[in-house]
């Protein structure tokens, strides 16, 4: 690789990571201001204040909140992890009559604005007594079309070969995709897992349905009772809360990525 | 031990061409298969009719005498060693080995023993702990075989599995391969295009053409009894010379001209026939010999032994083999000798002709 | 083992129903989580919305009424249904080849072998870990017309004021861009993923042979990363039809419903106005309409997908 | 009844009273401290605050709970919900309890009273409330030469003081004079300023409003105000944001606007120039006829048992009392909805340091009980406001102000009648 | 034309142990140079270090007398057959073949004639627009080589491009391959572990053993005088036959107390060596002939000739090789005799010794 092309290659990465982070960075800027300043439509702080994070802090019980969240992100996170792979394996590697109309079935719940089906599933909720419980809040997510979808294709990418080397050797289907589909897939299912985490993560207006106890609320809850709506908002504080709220979630991201690496089909087959 | 049966089996993928014609055999238990052809002519493709990774068209597969064609492959009690290896890429070498060997109820304990065993034998010892993507080609490819020879199912299929090892680990595998498919007895269905391996290690062997199979014997009949050119000219390296020639009583006729008398009239309802001769039985004449002359065109000197290819028509080269390294040039004029009984002659549709002249010289090859 | 040849051919086609119908109990216990809570959580209530549609609805959303399909029949005539239909068409239009044009480009960058690639990585990923909530309320600071960062870069090159969100004309297209962003990050990593799955020794072949970066990138990526572009535009096809948290906060809308795209609009018709029926029917309508987008996807563009 | 299912007590022995609310930000933070008071000095009560996300959210969650056993005791609405409160059923007036105890509402803000009053009933009790007020920058006004101490109280003074107040650089315009948020509030405080009806049947105060009559003359007169003003280029559209329009007027961009009384305080803290606050401006030669309330009220449930109800009642009767009331009104900004609290201590004091609050109540005061400021009462409100918005929105595009409003009024109509066939 | 030179070159993946050591050698222009050893002894890794897809961990390469080191892939116009064949999945095997010959700028039309011809020669033409995945697994081999073949680029590196072909198609590649190269003057780097192509096809070829280079010369040169007992026993089918023996003057004494005779004494710094012989060197005794009397304990008859396996101590087995079919018997007795200049002496630690015995009868093998 020549120096040219490195170095462009690197001037565009900078110029992209610039422009990706920006409005992050903003928001951190603006977590450090006071009210006045932020309004005043500033971009750095001219001095750099705590005051906002305390009265995040101090206004809703967030770290209860963020607590909350994590337990319901990750029930979340395991169970659509869970449904969805053995839901994807049925769809590559079982051939069954009407698979493909299942298939498409699943997609097309994908269609289905959850803003239509938000009241009725509340009433599902309150008739199996899931309200004010993690329950309510975690169980109708499990199934996810879409992770469905994503696991399908990458399992679709697995060489056939490795699973005829197991049907040959005997194995059960069902430890073929335990210990082989599963870590081979690895790059998908961190990736969906980090997208249900976070999806969840971001959930607002079904747990507040569906709670009406501090002790299982979420912190998108806690963002939304920190902003008013006839008087001003305190930006300050908010873009603070917004900072607590999506740096687990970052952290998490980061993590993750690290584990992304380099696919491991490669030398898969011959 | 397990018997393998073919009846009347037709294999088209795209529901058009068949890939597989008509293809009935019966693979006895615990004999060691081995089937051959050209690249492309449905070997693999057997194989994994009878594994069960492909369905059958038509016809019929029986294995230990009930019909298996909708049987899946776990229910069928085999191992197989796929061409292009298939391991499992994030499983260390020991795991691709045993995977698979609980469902046979084998403790974990025999499991390790088996898989140090094979492991060893196959010099895989260092690289128990490794990936494949760290494996060279052929360290792969003994895996694949390791995985195939821990289960001791009592059917075992193998795609050409030696095809990447070199020349004196092939010999080693070949012997080691013979033994434990004896000791254990296993039933064999062998892929290889290595004529050694294939003459060295099967009790039987079929050869494939285009999906049809030609002739299905022991290899030392396939080789002096070959069934048609194809086959005359497949088994054997190199392969047997051919040339079509006229028949006058007891002369050959070659196109261009060039003649050779035999000491014997063929029958005289032989008019047109395949000539067909292996290139060990042409030699160079002694003084006193028949012989004829011909240029000589190549000579590859492999140490062991020399090819020299010689032009017999215009058009028609064949090849002479001849023991030790021969300081032959490209060009020369050499006198060759051809012993009457190595003559096969062949229909010209390429059938065998079921006519082989009488050696009256009990033949040196029958040697005690 | 001595059962007649007669009998085992005889037996023959009920193995072979027999295993398949193993093989479908078996791919339904797979299912069979997904299908229960499908069926509860999203097949029930959608039936139940396609029920309500021929209803007019009391406020607390029970039928009261049978009217057919006047519901519909409204809304097809109704201008703001049908600039609420155009609205998220464009609004489609203007998200989906964007994201994922961009983030297939960011991946192609960050799929390069380069020291410190992982920490890129990271940022162009981030905006996946940022709420739809907290991004639109970033985003709705950098629009605004008096305090906003983008007018006052803007103001630098000595252009004016840009009413982002206020003008009919270029709101959606705001909105657009702001979802472009929080899209990218997720896109990105599938997109990643999919490159980081081709079998290296593809590109090492194309290195030899010398083609050009872009030839290379036509001829070997694209194709072979097609299962993963189709993936993710159809899932962000049918994302971008059901666009709400964005609009709610930037927009909530207007201006003159520029931005009422559907699902916004039956929101507000089912939350605010409590018009149950005709937002139930405007849910149908998406429904069906988003079913017919992805099918076509599905036929035409899978077509072109190459799987292994 | 499943609702009798309720445990009207805690294991404390505590009767339980759950209030949703849409009180976010620092509003929840006093609403909380007074919670906790009256907690504290009634140990026989314990009220639990929880919030519901904004009015909407609260009301849709409260429409699919009510009448089951998750129906909250106390819920917060919004004054437009008003009508549909009191038509969904699942609700207990509060007047039953003001006659059994004869409570004295004469104590009460008059205009608040007035509101929430319907069909001679009180159905719920009024809250949080709060009035439009004109606020302006006066170092602005100064610069303009304008006196800061003499805000515009017409049209014709508004469109006067906002073409000096406009600043122009370049062709770019940097300061404005005047911005009213595209809020339906807004047009409807200046149709009731100048006496102006929203809706036919007294403002649907005298039964069922079947058809929309703000595309009167009045209502006209304030839709040309906002095209004249918008073409002139004195008037600047902050969109529906409340948050946006704070921050044009803190970064200088208007030197008016509307804003709500409760919003004031906020302003004055942060804003980096002095603050006005003066009463909505009316056409030249109109009458000034005074405001609607705006903000909240507090809602009885129907079915919960008469315990609940008792120690709801006595919560709300302790927010009303003078003392909860000017802590409310310092720390907020909302009206004190009794006047008794403006004598108060601390609301004096405040005064002293804000004296721009006192004009809100001053304006609230002087208003006059008529059917235009009594406010009207519909269960189509919020559809109606949007499509007001959308109306307000298209003057900007340069829509004839009568069509537009036309419109609005026609889709409302619509709005009516399939609301009215329920 | 392009020369490639290795100059000290080490590689290693991990940063801990080399798998290439100190590897220093010089292909010439328009060399066919092939590299062959045991499987994971670093051929692969030498090739692709060439092809610029490994970073030289230290040392240096030359193409063109110019360091290319770090010279992209693209940069160093050459072509390369992969192991395990590289194929564009999702394209079909026309477009596999042509792909990147655009580069060359050659045209469209010629690049559909190369292809063709490239077709023709492997018999691929009636699969030009299948998927690989349609394909077997030699089908899928030829597809690769044909790639490699159709650029015409000076330097060509090939890592195992006929192992999955049968021999005759093997054959019939060794010889167009060769001629391709010789054709069109192109240095190539040939890796393999079939012995036959090494000999024929080789110009030189290198003996690779753990990394380390063993010896590099023309194929008949190391056939005949392998440096060491690696390469001796590497190079030929089956390997030569090896024994340590005791040197009593002109006395061979092997261990558990057979004893060879020989007409020369050796020198008398020669006590304790390696011999080595050659399995065709050993024959059935005529009588008269100067013999020893072994145990045959296996017997393998490959048709054109039989391997036969005796005991030459209890613990070491040497292999004969006869031409032709011999009905020998497992458990037999027979007289061998092995001619003495056959001989070959390796030092104990496996370096051949310079001495070999003159042969007093101008030996048959150089005849004419
Ligand atoms: N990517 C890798 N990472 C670590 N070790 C590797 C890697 N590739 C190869 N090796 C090791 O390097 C050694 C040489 O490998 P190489 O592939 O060059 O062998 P080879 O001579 O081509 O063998 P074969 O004939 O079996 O293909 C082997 O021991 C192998 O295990
Ligand atoms: N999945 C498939 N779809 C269509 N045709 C196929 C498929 N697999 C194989 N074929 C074709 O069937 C024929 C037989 O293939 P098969 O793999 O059995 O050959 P083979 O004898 O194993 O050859 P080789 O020795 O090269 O591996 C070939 O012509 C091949 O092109
Ligand atoms: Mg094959
Ligand atoms: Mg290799």
């Amino acid at each position: 690789m020549n120096v040219l092309r490195t170095f462009l290659l690197y001037a565009l990465l900078i110029i992209c990571s610039v422009v990706v982070l920006f409005p992050v960075v903003y928001a951190f800027l603006i977590s450090f201001m006071d009210g006045a300043e932020v309004l005043q439509g500033h971009i750095w702080p001219q001095k750099f204040t705590m005051a906002n994070y305390a009265a995040a802090f101090q206004k809703v019980p967030l770290l209860e909140f963020l607590l909350n969240s994590f337990i319901v992100s990750l029930i979340v996170m395991a169970g659509q992890l869970i449904v969805s792979s053995l839901a994807a394996f049925a769809f590559v590697f079982l051939n069954f009559k009407g698979r493909d109309v299942l298939f498409f079935l699943c997609i097309a719940t994908m269609l289905i604005p959850w803003e239509a089906a938000m009241i009725p599933n509340f009433l599902t909720v309150q008739k199996l007594g899931w309200l004010n419980s993690y329950l309510g809040l975690t169980v109708p997510f499990f199934a996810l079309a879409f992770g469905i979808f994503l696991l399908r294709q990458h399992f679709k990418t697995i060489p056939l070969e490795l699973y005829e080397a197991a049907q040959v050797s005997g194995v059960g289907r069902f430890r073929f995709f335990w210990n082989i589909v599963l870590p081979l897939s690895k790059t998908s299912l961190i990736t969906l897992g980090v997208y249900s985490f976070l999806t969840t993560w971001n959930m607002y207006l079904w747990p507040l349905l569906v709670t009406n106890n501090d002790h299982v609320r979420t912190v998108q809850i806690g963002l939304k009772q920190m902003q008013s709506q006839e008087i001003s908002t305190e930006w300050g504080v908010v873009m603070a809360a917004v900072i607590v709220v999506i740096l687990p979630t970052l952290l998490l991201l980061f993590v993750g990525q690290k584990h992304l690496q380099k696919g491991l089909m490669q030398g898969a087959i011959k | 031990m397990a018997q393998i049966e073919l009846v009347h089996v037709y294999k088209s993928y795209n529901g058009k061409e068949n890939v597989i014609h008509d293809l009935s055999v019966s693979i006895k238990p615990g004999e060691f298969f081995v089937l051959v052809g050209p690249s492309g002519c449905g070997k693999s493709t057997i194989l994994r009719m009878i594994a069960g990774l492909e369905t059958i068209t038509s016809g019929k597969l029986l294995i230990g005498g009930i019909e298996a064609n909708d049987l899946p492959p776990s229910k069928r009690n085999l191992s197989m060693v796929f061409q292009n290896y298939a391991l499992y890429p994030h499983l260390t070498v020991e795991q691709n080995i045993t995977f698979g060997l609980h469902t046979k109820k084998i403790s974990k304990q025999e499991q390790k023993q088996r898989c140090l065993e094979a492991a060893e034998m196959l010099g895989l010892t260092d690289y128990l702990k490794h990936k494949p993507r760290q494996l060279s080609g052929g360290q792969r490819q003994r895996v694949a075989l390791a995985r195939a020879i821990v289960t001791h199912a009592p059917i075992c299929l193998m795609d050409e599995p030696l095809s990447n090892l070199d020349a004196k680990l092939r010999a080693k595998m070949r012997s080691e391969i013979r033994q434990l498919q004896r000791r254990l007895g296993i039933t064999m269905v062998y892929v290889t295009h290595d004529q050694v391996e294939a003459m060295t290690m099967a009790d039987r062997m079929m050869i494939l053409h285009e999906g049809r199979p030609q002739q299905i014997g022991a290899p030392l009949d396939i080789y002096n009894h070959p069934s048609n050119t194809f086959v005359a000219s497949f088994i054997g390296t190199p392969p047997m010379n051919l040339a079509e020639a006229k028949v006058l009583e007891s002369l050959l006729l070659f196109e261009s001209g060039r003649a050779m008398r035999l000491h014997h009239r063929l029958p005289s309802s032989i008019q047109q026939v395949i000539v067909g001769v292996r290139p060990e039985h042409i030699r160079l004449a002694q003084p006193g010999d028949d012989h004829f002359v011909a240029k000589v065109v190549n000579v590859e000197v492999l140490g062991t032994e020399t090819l020299v290819t010689f032009e017999l028509t215009k058009s028609e080269h064949w090849i002479a083999r001849w023991n030790g390294q021969w300081n032959v040039h490209i060009g020369e004029r050499v006198p060759l000798t051809i012993d009457e009984t190595a003559f096969l002659f062949f229909h010209e549709n390429g059938q065998r002709l079921n006519y082989s002249i009488p050696s009256y010289a009990a033949g040196k090859e029958e040697h005690k | 083992m001595n059962t007649s040849l007669s009998m085992k051919s005889s037996s023959s086609v009920p193995i072979r129903r027999k295993r398949a119908i193993w093989t479908t109990l078996e791919g339904i216990a797979y299912l069979l989580p997904s299908l229960i809570l499908f069926s509860i959580f999203l097949f029930y209530p959608m039936l139940r919305t396609m029920y309500l549609s021929l209803y007019v609805t009391d406020h607390q959303g029970n039928p009261v009424q049978f009217v057919g399909i006047e519901n519909f029949v409204y809304l097809l005539k109704d201008a703001s249904f049908l600039q609420s239909a155009k609205a998220t068409l464009l609004f489609v239009c203007y998200t989906v080849p964007a994201s994922v044009f961009l983030a297939l480009c960011l991946a192609l960058m960050a799929n390069e072998k380069l020291k410190g690639i992982g920490l890129f990585r990271t940022f162009f990923s981030s905006t996946m870990g940022m709420s739809v909530a907290a991004s639109s309320v970033i985003w709705m600071f950098m629009y605004n017309p008096s305090i906003g960062v983008i007018n006052k870069v803007l103001s630098l090159f000595g252009i004016s004021d840009v009413q982002w969100l206020l003008d009919p004309k270029i709101a959606l297209i705001s909105v657009a861009i702001s979802t472009i962003w929080m899209n990218t990050g997720f896109t990105f990593l599938i997109l990643l993923g999919g490159l980081q799955n081709i079998d290296s020794s593809l590109y090492e072949s194309a290195r030899i042979a010398g083609v050009s970066y872009w030839y290379q990138l036509r001829k070997v990526t694209l194709p072979l990363l097609s299962p993963t572009i189709f993936f993710v535009t159809t899932v962000s096809l049918i994302h971008s039809f059901q666009t709400f948290g964005q609009i709610d906060i930037l927009t909530k809308g207007g201006p003159m419903d520029a931005t009422n795209v559907i699902v916004y609009s039956i929101y507000k018709d089912a939350f605010i106005n409590y018009n149950f029926g005709s937002a139930s029917a405007q849910a149908v309508i998406l429904f069906f309409a988003v079913l017919v987008v992805t099918f076509l996807q599905f036929k035409f563009g899978e077509r072109k997908v190459h799987y292994q | 009844d499943e609702a009798t299912a309720t445990p009207s007590e805690n294991k404390d022995g505590k009767t339980e009273v759950i209030f949703w609310h849409a009180m976010s930000g620092d509003l929840e933070t006093v609403l909380k401290e007074i919670v906790e008071e009256f907690n504290q000095s009634h140990p026989s009560i314990e009220v639990k605050p929880i919030f519901q996300g904004t009015y909407e959210e609260a009301l849709t969650k409260f429409n699919t709970v009510a009448g089951t056993k998750d129906t909250p005791t106390i819920m917060q609405t919004f004054e437009v919900g008003t009508k549909y409160m009191i038509d969904s059923g699942k609700i207990q007036p509060v007047q039953k309890f003001i006659d059994e105890e004869n409570y004295d509402i004469s104590q009460w803000e008059k205009n608040i009273v007035n509101y929430y009053t319907v069909d001679g009933k009180i159905y719920s009790m009024p809250f949080n409330s709060s009035t439009p007020v004109l606020i302006y920058n006066k170092d602005a006004f100064k610069e303009a030469g304008l006196d800061p101490e003499k805000p515009p109280m017409t049209y014709s003074e508004l469109k006067e003081a906002a073409r000096k107040l406009t600043k122009k650089q370049g062709g770019q315009t940097t300061q404005y004079g005047f911005s009213i948020l595209n809020y339906g509030w807004f047009f409807e405080e200046m149709l009731a300023v100048q006496g102006g009806l929203y809706v036919n049947n007294e403002n649907g105060r005298k039964g069922n409003a079947t058809k929309a009559i703000f595309n009167s003359e009045e209502g006209l007169r304030v839709f040309d105000l906002i095209r004249d003003m918008y073409k002139e280029g004195t008037f600047y559209n902050v969109g529906q944001n409340w948050d946006d329009m704070h921050a044009a007027f803190q970064s200088k961009k208007v030197a008016m606007y509307l804003d709500s009384s409760a919003g004031v305080k906020t302003i004055i803290d942060n804003a980096p120039f002095e603050v006005g606050v003066s009463y909505l401006p009316v056409p030249d030669g109109v009458e000034r006829q005074g405001v609607i309330i705006g903000g909240a009220s507090l809602w009885m449930a129907k079915n919960i048992s008469e315990k609940q109800q008792k120690a709801a009642w006595e919560f709300m009767k302790y927010l009303a009392t003078p003392e909860v009331q000017a802590k409310w009104h310092v720390k907020t900004g909302y009206f004190a909805i009794n006047p008794a609290a403006y004598d108060e201590e601390i609301v004096k004091a405040e005064w002293e340091k804000y004296p721009q609050l006192k004009v809100t109540v001053d304006q609230l005061k002087q208003t006059k009980p008529i059917p235009a400021t009594q406010g009207a009462l519909i269960s189509v409100f919020p559809e109606s406001r949007q499509k007001v918005v959308k109306a307000m929105e298209s003057l900007y595009q340069g829509v004839d102000p009568k069509e537009a409003l036309d419109r609005a009024a026609a889709e409302t109509n619509r709005a009516l009648e399939v609301a009215n066939k329920k």
